[in-house]
């Protein structure tokens, strides 16, 4: 904090006589403020990356009408959303209406106070920053439930209840496998394990013990789809089942609260992914880390979290939606099992000392544990070849031959 | 609060002291997932449905009525719009009736262009079917993909007839236009395209993904003596893996000549009879129907050029009497039993609507499943509102 | 277990297939049109809008029985003797004199049954799509109009008539369709 | 089997209840007194060399003119096994049409004979849900009958345009006919 305060008296000279409280103030309150406002521009970008993302996938070319390219259109929608009557339907509990779209904002907003940008360009570096930022996400779901029963609809009710059930059932293995990098780095702050994957792309705890930790990443990346309500289990507000969800009944204003929200989320989601596995704000390559005197800590941890946010788009606008029964069966049948192996894997890993007098332990484990993952991998692999010839037998394609260069017909 | 279920009148659903746990929830005549004007009334215990009485009738036109007052040409524009995804297998069904009656014969170079354009309808048919299911289910990429091949099928009608949706294309006794030249070579690439890659990538993005399987395999299963007691027919009987289509059994307007294999639920993913399989046949009819397009394409350039108002009668006046016929349309065995006492109105007509049939079973398979099962239903029976209600 | 490990690996890669097909799609280019700006060519038999040539209608009414919706009313008087005898473009001689030829176009059902049976094809389908309107009675033409210029000669008896063949006018104008018509 | 073996066995089985039949190419059909159709319908069901099991189409016509005045209820079968077609006629007075309901024998029937309750006002005695299907619940009057006329007014709408609203349209007045109800008088008020 010293160094603001330097900023500071070097900026307003009377500031050295200024009482603490006020100096406190300023000091956290501006940061804090420039964070909200940059956090909060942010999903009119991701709303816009969404939408055209999603046309290119379909053949379209997105919102192309307002402004060149259509660059203009969230900030149009979201115009619109704010001058747009928010209408409350009669039979509506007006307080729990209007608190749960501020409750959900809440919950996705906070976690950005432990989220590292740079050496020392983090609000607060909280020693218990991985479960702070659990432990808000989880608020958000109050937000959520409060929404489905304040609306009085009974298709807002079902989203509610589904989105409870789906949000706490992920939690667990969420927890279970942040354990995973918690236990390699030993502490709970991002900052210090951000500072642990120092030195370049091979120090990332996504490459270390190679065959474990990547399962680990994509573990931890689908309880976050589930959590954040994206991709294949956006059951809460499914379109085709529940209308919208719990944010049926909302319009205007508040629905632009939930959007944001949720949009917010996902970029958390993202970022607190980007620095639990590839190393929050460090470069690939050292030398990338600082471009003449600008630190450029903060380009890479948006550059890591936005591609996260690219696969989530991606994976939204391929893979169908899954019932809610069977989310339950991935959240306690699959994702909980391999977050149990993979704890006790890494913690088994972690107890051998590397290099104990000489001996490079992990070298001796981690191989065998290597080759018996690839010969895994390559026996399905084998299976899937097969897989792939008998679908081809079905299509009458010849096996493995990839469809000719596509010409569109018009 | 949507309305309660409607009362004040003969209720044989035993409403008595809904106990407090169930909830009646209307998916209402707007929902997006009930693809038309239906609401089903679902009477649910927390996401289980307890029992489900679809509501219809909010899209009736009375087409029956006006059948009776119009002549029998102006009877193809109504006809059309029955079930407005498939025109051209209303009108095919109802000129092939009339035709029978009047005991006219068309010509082999007619025959194999009503067989063309009821294929193509198929296919555009299924691409809507296939496409709007898997928007029901989530995913809403392969909807665009199958949307945009579809443009290519709508384009090739309305360079023939003009119209893309709505053709007034077959008449009694022949077909509105010739199809222009140039039109067999865009028809081949429009196979060509959609056989290499709409429909490899149609099976690799959705049909076999495992989520979308999951969702589909075990859902709504229908047994065959079901099916057959509620007289499903068409790509729904044929999931339940009875190898029935009227273009074998009997044929008409020359499919007898054509050879193309029937395609039956396999039962790869689960029991035969569920959602998966219904929906399984329509994709594979699709290529089918791409089979048939392929022979009747070659027999096209091989028959002479024949006029194709030839038969096409000055004022349509069939004799006295009454026939049944059946065609296979894409979404069923659609039936026509015409009543007609010699003068040019028609004396009566009805329709026997596959997917008023299919409709009719809704409520069996819908007891004891999920919420998003129901849709998942209701899209597998591919009903269109416009033919059930007529 | 070896189900379950069939079932999570069968999910993860039908998942990287699908993946693998949108990726592929992000960079074919897009189907679509920018409407406003730019429109399709549609092919000249495309049945959009009607219209109708008062000069060559004979008032035989074939077409108002023809249409299945009763979209078109006519009304028709005899000519008075003494007027001078008119011709319409295909040859018919016109003894009637059409007062009253109204196409509601919001009744039509656009299917093209009223251009087949008029013996001059004064009647057809132009590909012109965009006459939407606020107002509904907007959409009724009023085709009659008090100063047609009449054909005054037989076309037959002239020199080799050329032969009247329905050219469609790319944009074709008709009478305004305000109420102060006729 | 061809329809005549069919018709043979029928009458064979059931002597004087099929009152007739018409065994010509179009589409043969046989007539059945109106209390023995369930049980000739599930003769035709159950017995191994009929197996009709397929209830193809139900309809009902309504014939004023002939004689004597009646309203036909017709049920077209098919057999899945032998994939033969054959027709049942039952023929009704028409003052108040009463037929005993086959849905115990097909399924389809049920929605079928509400839709024919619905359109012509033929009851099936011993229905589980004799509802309007199609029209609404609160409609009065059978539109399919040959003998009906089209009410004036339906809950206060307009069901078809007046007589005078045609003659100003006729006359050259354009009427907005828009869904808002039509004012009579017109409301042009020449200059001074």
């Amino acid at each position: 904090m010293d160094a603001t305060y330097d900023y500071l008296v070097w900026l307003f000279p009377a500031a050295a006589q200024w009482p603490s409280w006020l100096v406190t103030l300023v000091i956290t309150a501006l940061p804090a403020l420039a964070c909200f406002t940059f956090m909060s521009l942010g999903p009119l970008v991701y709303v816009y990356a969404e939408r055209k993302v999603a046309g290119f996938m379909q053949d379209r070319l997105g919102p192309m009408r307002v402004g060149p390219y259509g660059l203009l259109q969230t900030v149009a929608d979201t115009v619109k959303l704010l001058f747009k009557e928010a209408i409350f339907p009669r039979k509506v509990d007006r307080k729990l209406f209007v608190l749960a779209p501020i409750l959900v904002n809440v919950g996705a907003f906070m976690p950005f106070v432990v989220i590292p940008w740079g050496a020392r360009l983090q609000p607060a570096d909280l020693n218990v920053g991985v479960f702070y930022v659990s432990a808000i996400a989880a608020l958000s779901t109050v937000g959520i439930i409060m929404a489905g029963w304040a609306s009085n609809n009974k298709y807002a009710l079902f989203g509610a209840m589904r989105s409870a059930a789906q949000i706490v059932s992920y939690e667990i293995p969420s927890l279970l496998i942040i354990l995973v990098p918690v236990m390699l780095v030993g502490s709970l702050s991002l900052l210090d394990i951000t500072q642990a994957q120092a030195g370049g792309l091979q120090n990332w705890l996504l490459f270390r013990y190679f065959p474990i930790m990547p399962v680990a990443f994509v573990c931890f990346f689908v309880t976050g789809l589930a959590e954040t309500n994206r991709a294949p289990f956006d059951i809460p507000e499914a379109e085709s089942e529940l209308v919208a969800g719990f944010h049926t009944e909302y319009s205007g204003f508040f629905f632009a609260m939930f959007f944001m929200a949720e949009y917010t989320e996902m970029f958390v989601f993202s970022a607190v992914a980007a620095v639990l596995f590839l190393g929050g704000y460090l470069a690939p390559h050292p030398a990338l880390q600082q471009v003449g005197p600008v630190a450029m800590g903060w380009f890479w941890l948006w550059f890591k979290a936005w591609s996260l946010m690219f696969v989530m788009m991606w994976l939204r606008w391929t893979l169908p939606r899954s019932r809610v029964d069977q989310l339950m069966y991935i959240a306690w049948k699959v994702l909980l099992p391999i977050a149990l192996v993979l704890v006790v894997l890494v913690g088994g890993l972690v107890l051998i000392p590397a290099t104990a007098n000489g001996f490079p332990w992990d070298r001796y484990v981690a191989w065998p544990l290597t080759l018996l993952l690839v010969g895994f991998l390559t026996l399905v692999m084998i299976r899937a070849l097969r897989w792939d010839k008998g679908r081809a037998r079905e299509l009458a394609l010849p096996a493995g031959g990839a469809a000719p260069a596509r010409q569109v017909a018009r | 609060m949507s309305a309660a279920s409607p009362t004040g009148f003969v209720s044989d659903w035993d409403q008595d002291g809904l106990d407090t746990d169930e909830m009646v929830v209307n998916m209402g005549p707007q929902h997006p997932a009930t693809h038309g004007v239906l609401r089903v009334e679902l009477r649910t215990d927390g996401e289980v449905v307890r029992a489900a009485r679809p509501h219809i009738g909010y899209l009736h036109r009375c087409f029956e009525k006006h059948c009776e007052n119009v002549d029998y040409p102006g009877v193809m524009p109504y006809a059309d719009r029955m079930d407005y995804c498939a025109a051209m297998g209303n009108t095919l069904g109802f000129a092939l009736t009339v035709e029978k009656l009047c005991g006219i014969e068309v010509s082999p170079y007619v025959q194999t262009v009503r067989v063309i354009m009821a294929e193509l309808q198929r296919i555009a048919s299924h691409t809507i079917a296939v496409g709007t299911y898997t928007m029901d289910i989530g995913a809403f990429t392969p909807f665009l993909h199958l949307i945009r091949d579809r443009e290519k099928i709508l384009d090739l009608f309305e360079w023939t007839c003009g119209a893309r949706l709505l053709y007034n294309y077959n008449w009694v006794g022949g077909v509105s236009h010739d199809l222009p030249d140039g039109f067999i070579r865009a028809t081949r690439d429009f196979l060509r395209e959609f056989e290499t890659v709409t429909f490899p990538e149609l099976l690799d993005l959705i049909i076999h993904n495992r989520i979308f399987v999951r969702r589909l395999s075990h859902v709504g299963v229908c047994s065959p003596e079901l099916a057959i007691s509620y007289d499903l027919t068409g790509p729904n009987l044929r999931g339940s893996g009875i190898a029935r289509d009227l273009r074998k059994d009997f044929p008409y307007s020359g499919y007898e000549s054509y050879d193309f294999d029937v395609c039956v639920g396999t039962g790869q993913y689960g029991p035969k009879g569920s959602c998966f399989e219904r929906n399984w046949v329509r994709v594979v009819e699709m290529r089918e129907s791409a089979k048939i397009l392929h022979q009747a394409l070659d027999r096209l350039e091989k028959t002479e050029k024949a006029d194709v108002h030839e038969k096409v009668p000055k004022r349509v006046k069939p004799p006295k009497g009454e026939i049944y016929f059946r065609s296979e349309a894409p979404r069923g065995q659609l039936g026509y039993y015409l009543v007609s006492d010699g003068n040019i109105n028609p004396y009566r007509v009805k329709v026997k609507s596959p997917c008023f049939t299919a409709m009719s079973v809704f409520h069996h398979l819908a007891k004891g499943m999920l919420i998003a099962d129901v849709i998942a239903l209701i899209g597998s029976l591919d009903i269109v509102l416009g033919e059930i209600d007529r | 277990m070896k189900r379950w490990l069939q079932e999570v690996w069968a999910g993860f890669y039908t998942v990287l297939v699908g993946m693998r097909i949108t990726w592929r799609h992000l960079f074919t280019n897009s189907v679509t049109l920018q409407y406003p700006s730019v429109r399709w060519t549609l092919p000249p038999k495309s049945r959009m809008r009607l219209f109708m040539k008062y000069e060559d209608c004979i008032g035989c009414g074939q077409c108002v029985r023809a249409c299945p919706v009763n979209c078109i009313s006519l009304k028709t008087e005899k000519r008075p003797a003494d007027a001078p005898p008119i011709w319409a473009a295909s040859g018919q001689p016109i003894k009637l004199h059409v007062s009253v030829f109204d196409i509601d176009m919001s009744l039509c059902c656009y299917c093209n049954l009223c251009t087949y049976p008029c013996p001059t094809f004064c009647i057809y389908m132009t590909p012109e799509y965009e006459f939407a309107t606020g107002d509904l009675s907007q959409h009724l033409y009023r085709f009659a109009k008090k100063d047609a210029q009449f054909l005054m000669e037989d076309p037959k008896k002239k020199a080799a008539p050329a032969e009247a063949t329905p050219e469609t006018p790319v944009a074709p104008q008709n009478p305004p369709a305000s109420p102060a018509g006729a | 089997m061809d329809a005549a073996a069919i018709h043979a066995a029928l009458v064979q089985r059931f002597g004087e209840r099929i009152t007739g039949a018409s065994l010509d190419a179009g589409s043969p059909f046989a007539i059945v007194a109106t209390d023995a159709i369930a049980e000739v319908a599930a003769f035709c069901k159950v017995d191994p060399a009929l197996a009709l099991d397929n209830l193809m189409c139900l309809s009902a016509v309504d014939y004023p003119k002939e004689t004597p005045p009646r309203m036909e209820v017709v049920y077209h079968l098919f057999s899945y096994r032998h994939l033969h077609t054959f027709a049942l006629k039952v023929q009704l007075p028409r003052e108040s049409p009463a037929v005993p309901t086959l849905e115990g024998v097909w399924g389809v029937a049920n929605w079928h004979e509400r839709e024919a309750w619905d359109l012509f006002g033929i009851l099936f005695t011993g229905h589980s849900d004799m509802r309007r299907i199609l029209l609404p619940d609160d409609w009065e009057g059978h539109p399919l009958r040959k003998d009906w006329q089209d009410p004036e007014y339906y809950n206060g709408l307009h069901v078809k345009p007046t007589p005078q609203m045609m003659e100003r349209a006729l006359a050259g007045e354009t009427i907005g006919v828009g869904p808002f109800d039509f004012t009579p008088e017109n409301k042009h008020v020449e200059e001074p």
